[in-house]
């Protein structure tokens, strides 16, 4: 059966490049990057490559990043390291209605340790509004985190302006872009971001690694005590393998970017528009401001998981809702924050395009999806075709 | 979605999909908001179920259940019908994900709805 | 030049089962196992097997088994999820004075949360004693964390009555069993520990991968937050590659333990014999008390890190206090709890072996050993050829 | 240890090691139980040093920097050895680790003191 895989938002296949230097560490360079030898030295090399490649994708100096687990981490140290930091300062933390689990339940967290958290609602299409941020701004706030592009419907925030208004009051300011990076260029100082979260799986490297990039002078706690690595910022052996191919995938990242942006840009509203010539069908999110890999739609009188699971069966990998929650009943709290209505939110879709995706697989998708549809519309208790 | 075969089966090829014009009875259960619904129509005749259909607005689990268990109750009699459960259903799917037991196995229970709509109007019938 | 690696105590080459597995993980299997489709199901698959295996080489149940991204924060997300969880109950935590720096500096940064921290002396083999440990009890007392075997000198503590001791206390007992598993037999029923540190780098498995054994029913709270893997306990898509080169490295360890300890503790008292025999040497840890890999000895007069140079210079890798520490001036804080004076302390010298460690090897070190000792005791200023 | 190839190659060819039976003078630095110890023994002759030896208990930085100052100071008048520093040695090795610059380097500062000691030697004697 042909294969279509559309949940490069959920991971992305490991790129060769990086599957080969990968291959290469764990044979040929196992020694420990804290080792005084030779075979620590050797290690140490790759690693400091790797910080090279990374802190490039971003326009970082290298010893501003952080390897860590994955963007899930990266999140919580940024959080939970900043907030019990600043304390003292103040208790007050504004996030959004839209953000990724690893940062609302963090917040979430802090709210138990006695934190006040706002957090901003988001219009129609995902985006937080600034006057909304500028009217949440306290006398005891100390970190903004706000999501650059959100991975269920991929709106793209208003960063550049939520950083320059919270800088001015001297806030510090986080942004997860792990739906971000490798999709459209992202530059910490343009952005002006003190902290910065990046999965590699979700850019052709591998999982269980990615980074928090800290901005020099950025006073957090550690979230884990122990060894002195990453500049006493994160300790624990250095993940070898991991963190050589996320530094392949960003050097790869950063090189192709704009072919790929281009060209998926064009893939993805073939399948919008695609996908808005069937009965019943909005898509959700912004129609421009968007990453160029993201289509999130929902189809009215289906529920999501049986349209997943009649995608699967047609060899089409797609989700509904983040991947994380996915096999939960609820309709994702992203749509209704956008308020979309349950019932019409527990019928959504998210195709998330990539580096493989071709125009034939999007009009091969687009039939599928056609067929699918309309035999789990003739089902569906609440689909009446005379009304349409 | 860790799904048996047979609940893929019935979820790909669902049997006694539809409505029916004159059902003898007619059961829904659930909500689009928080959950799956699942209609079933009935046609009974000599006190057993002739025929059965359904539609669901859900997972697959939910349209597999639908599929399933109007399969099961064809030629029962009411009172076999009546001992008709989603536990069973699910059994006879092969086992239901245990996320999925509560809320997408309602089978039975709009089933069970139908029967007390066919049996409430033979009451009205006879009054 | 010839290359022997003694230093399987900071790391281990990874076994090319291992690789291979990982290799197809990376190119064939890249799904998320959170994700509902066919990608997502074939990686679930590899995650629940790599669990299974796992678990079976510590006795434990799949379920018991949260995967984490090494030994260090296993250590962490045992230590600081535990006594946050039970600060109402009390605010003591007992630990000893050469745990790895993970467990350590994790108690330090409990102290500053406002726990009181009892730091267990250790005999002049590196041992704690079980009456110590008796008399450290109290009321308060909500975790212990004893190392099971410790790093830089090999002692094998007596957790099994520790454990019974604090147990019927209804104390809960972690131990750091990153330097025991796959070098001697670890049963978490047979030690009766509650959670239990692994890392799978130290068993010929990728670095930046563990986990933490948890039996069922123990309450801690998460070190991060986000979506729902690892039953909730450690949020973060899964590593993979790591986790599926973990439990391979788990199988092979669980298979050839028996032969392997056999083997290499032969190789292991040979070294020591041979070490002995040359001037001015002293063994440091227990002589057999001690995990089957590791020799630690002081050659006086002598520096331990001219001495890893000169070493390092003829293909030797070995190391001196434990691999986070290099680098850094002091002498090992291990060493010092066994009663070492310092200035001996700093000529110490780590020699860990390993699979592929063989007899000839050994004898090849000794030899460039005496040669070594030799010539930097002649540069010594401490050194006095007519004293001996 | 990410030591330069000057370093590697005075550690493994160390020049100078050793004592002597008569010094001029003689200076040590440091001590063995919190850091490295540098011994350092010269001659004079005519107010320049015609011989230098070191001993060094220490690591890598600290043996390469007795070997390397005194290799420099041989044949320099009081004065020139005087204006050797920590820092000149630690050029010529072609730069120490951050962490080595401060614990590991006290080869100039050794034999400052030989000198001192030779300077008071010879006050002694004139006396
Ligand atoms: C926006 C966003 N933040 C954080 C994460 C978590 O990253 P990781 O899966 O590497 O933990 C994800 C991906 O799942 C994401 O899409
Ligand atoms: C006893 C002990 N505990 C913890 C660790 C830390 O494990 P990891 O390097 O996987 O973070 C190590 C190894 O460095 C160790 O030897």
């Amino acid at each position: 059966m042909k294969q279509v895989y559309l949940d490069h938002g959920a991971t992305t296949p490991v790129n060769p490049d990086v599957a080969a230097a990968m291959i290469a560490c764990l044979q040929d360079h196992f020694g420990n990057p804290s080792s005084l030898h030779g075979f620590g030295r050797d290690a140490k090399q790759f690693l400091d490559e790797a910080r090279t490649n990374v802190a490039a994708l971003i326009g970082a100096h290298p010893e501003e990043i952080i390897f860590t687990s994955g963007g899930t981490e990266a999140d919580n140290m940024a959080i939970l390291g900043v907030a019990r930091a600043m304390r003292k300062k103040g208790n007050h933390v504004i996030t959004s209605a839209v953000e990724h689990h690893a940062v609302l339940d963090t917040c979430l967290a802090l709210q138990k340790e006695g934190f006040e958290i706002t957090v901003l609602p988001v219009d129609a299409y995902g985006q937080v509004h600034i006057d909304d941020f500028e009217r949440a701004l306290r006398e005891e706030t100390v970190l903004v985190t706000i999501m650059h592009a959100n991975n269920e419907v991929g709106t793209i925030q208003p960063i550049k302006e939520i950083a320059r208004m919270a800088k001015a009051k001297g806030i510090i300011v986080h942004t997860d872009a792990v739906q971000s990076v490798g999709k459209i260029p992202v530059d910490v100082n343009e952005l002006g971001v003190d902290l910065l979260s990046v999965s590699a799986h979700k850019i052709y490297g591998p999982k269980g690694i990615g980074c928090l990039y800290v901005r020099k002078g950025t006073k957090m706690l550690p979230l884990m005590y122990g060894g002195g690595q990453e500049r006493q910022r994160r300790p624990g052996t250095e993940n070898m393998p991991g963190i050589v191919g996320f530094g392949v995938a960003a050097a790869i990242a950063a090189r192709e970017l704009p072919a790929e942006m281009d060209r998926l840009t064009k893939l993805r509203d073939r399948l919008i528009a695609g996908l808005l010539a069937l009965p019943a069908v909005r898509l959700n999110g912004h129609p421009t401001e968007r990453v160029s890999i993201n289509v999130n739609a929902c189809f009215h009188y289906i529920e999501g998981e049986a349209l997943l699971l009649a995608l699967d069966m047609r060899g089409i990998a797609a989700s509904s809702g983040s991947a994380c929650s996915a096999g939960s009943m609820d309709p994702s709290y992203v749509l209704l924050a956008m308020g979309i209505p349950p019932e019409i939110a527990r019928g959504s879709l998210r195709l998330t395009l990539g580096r493989g995706t071709t125009a034939e697989q999007i009009d091969y998708v687009l039939g599928v999806i056609a067929e699918i549809t309309e035999k789990l519309r003739a089902m569906s208790p609440l689909y009446n075709p005379n009304k349409g | 979605m860790e799904y048996s075969a047979k609940v893929i089966e019935h979820f790909t090829n669902p049997r006694n999909v539809g409505e029916m014009d004159n059902p003898s009875g007619v059961g829904e259960v659930g909500s689009p908001v928080c959950g799956d619904v699942t209609r079933i129509h009935i046609t009974v005749e000599n006190n057993r179920i002739k025929e059965a259909k359904f539609r669901t607005f859900g997972c697959g689990a939910a349209i597999a259940s639908g599929s399933m268990c109007t399969e099961m109750v064809k030629g029962k009699t009411i009172d076999e019908a009546l001992a008709l459960t989603d536990e069973l259903v699910a059994e006879a799917l092969g086992g239901l994900p245990a996320v999925k037991m509560h809320c997408s196995n309602l089978a039975a229970e709009a089933l069970h709805k139908a029967i007390e709509d066919y049996q409430a109007k033979q009451v009205a019938e006879e009054a």
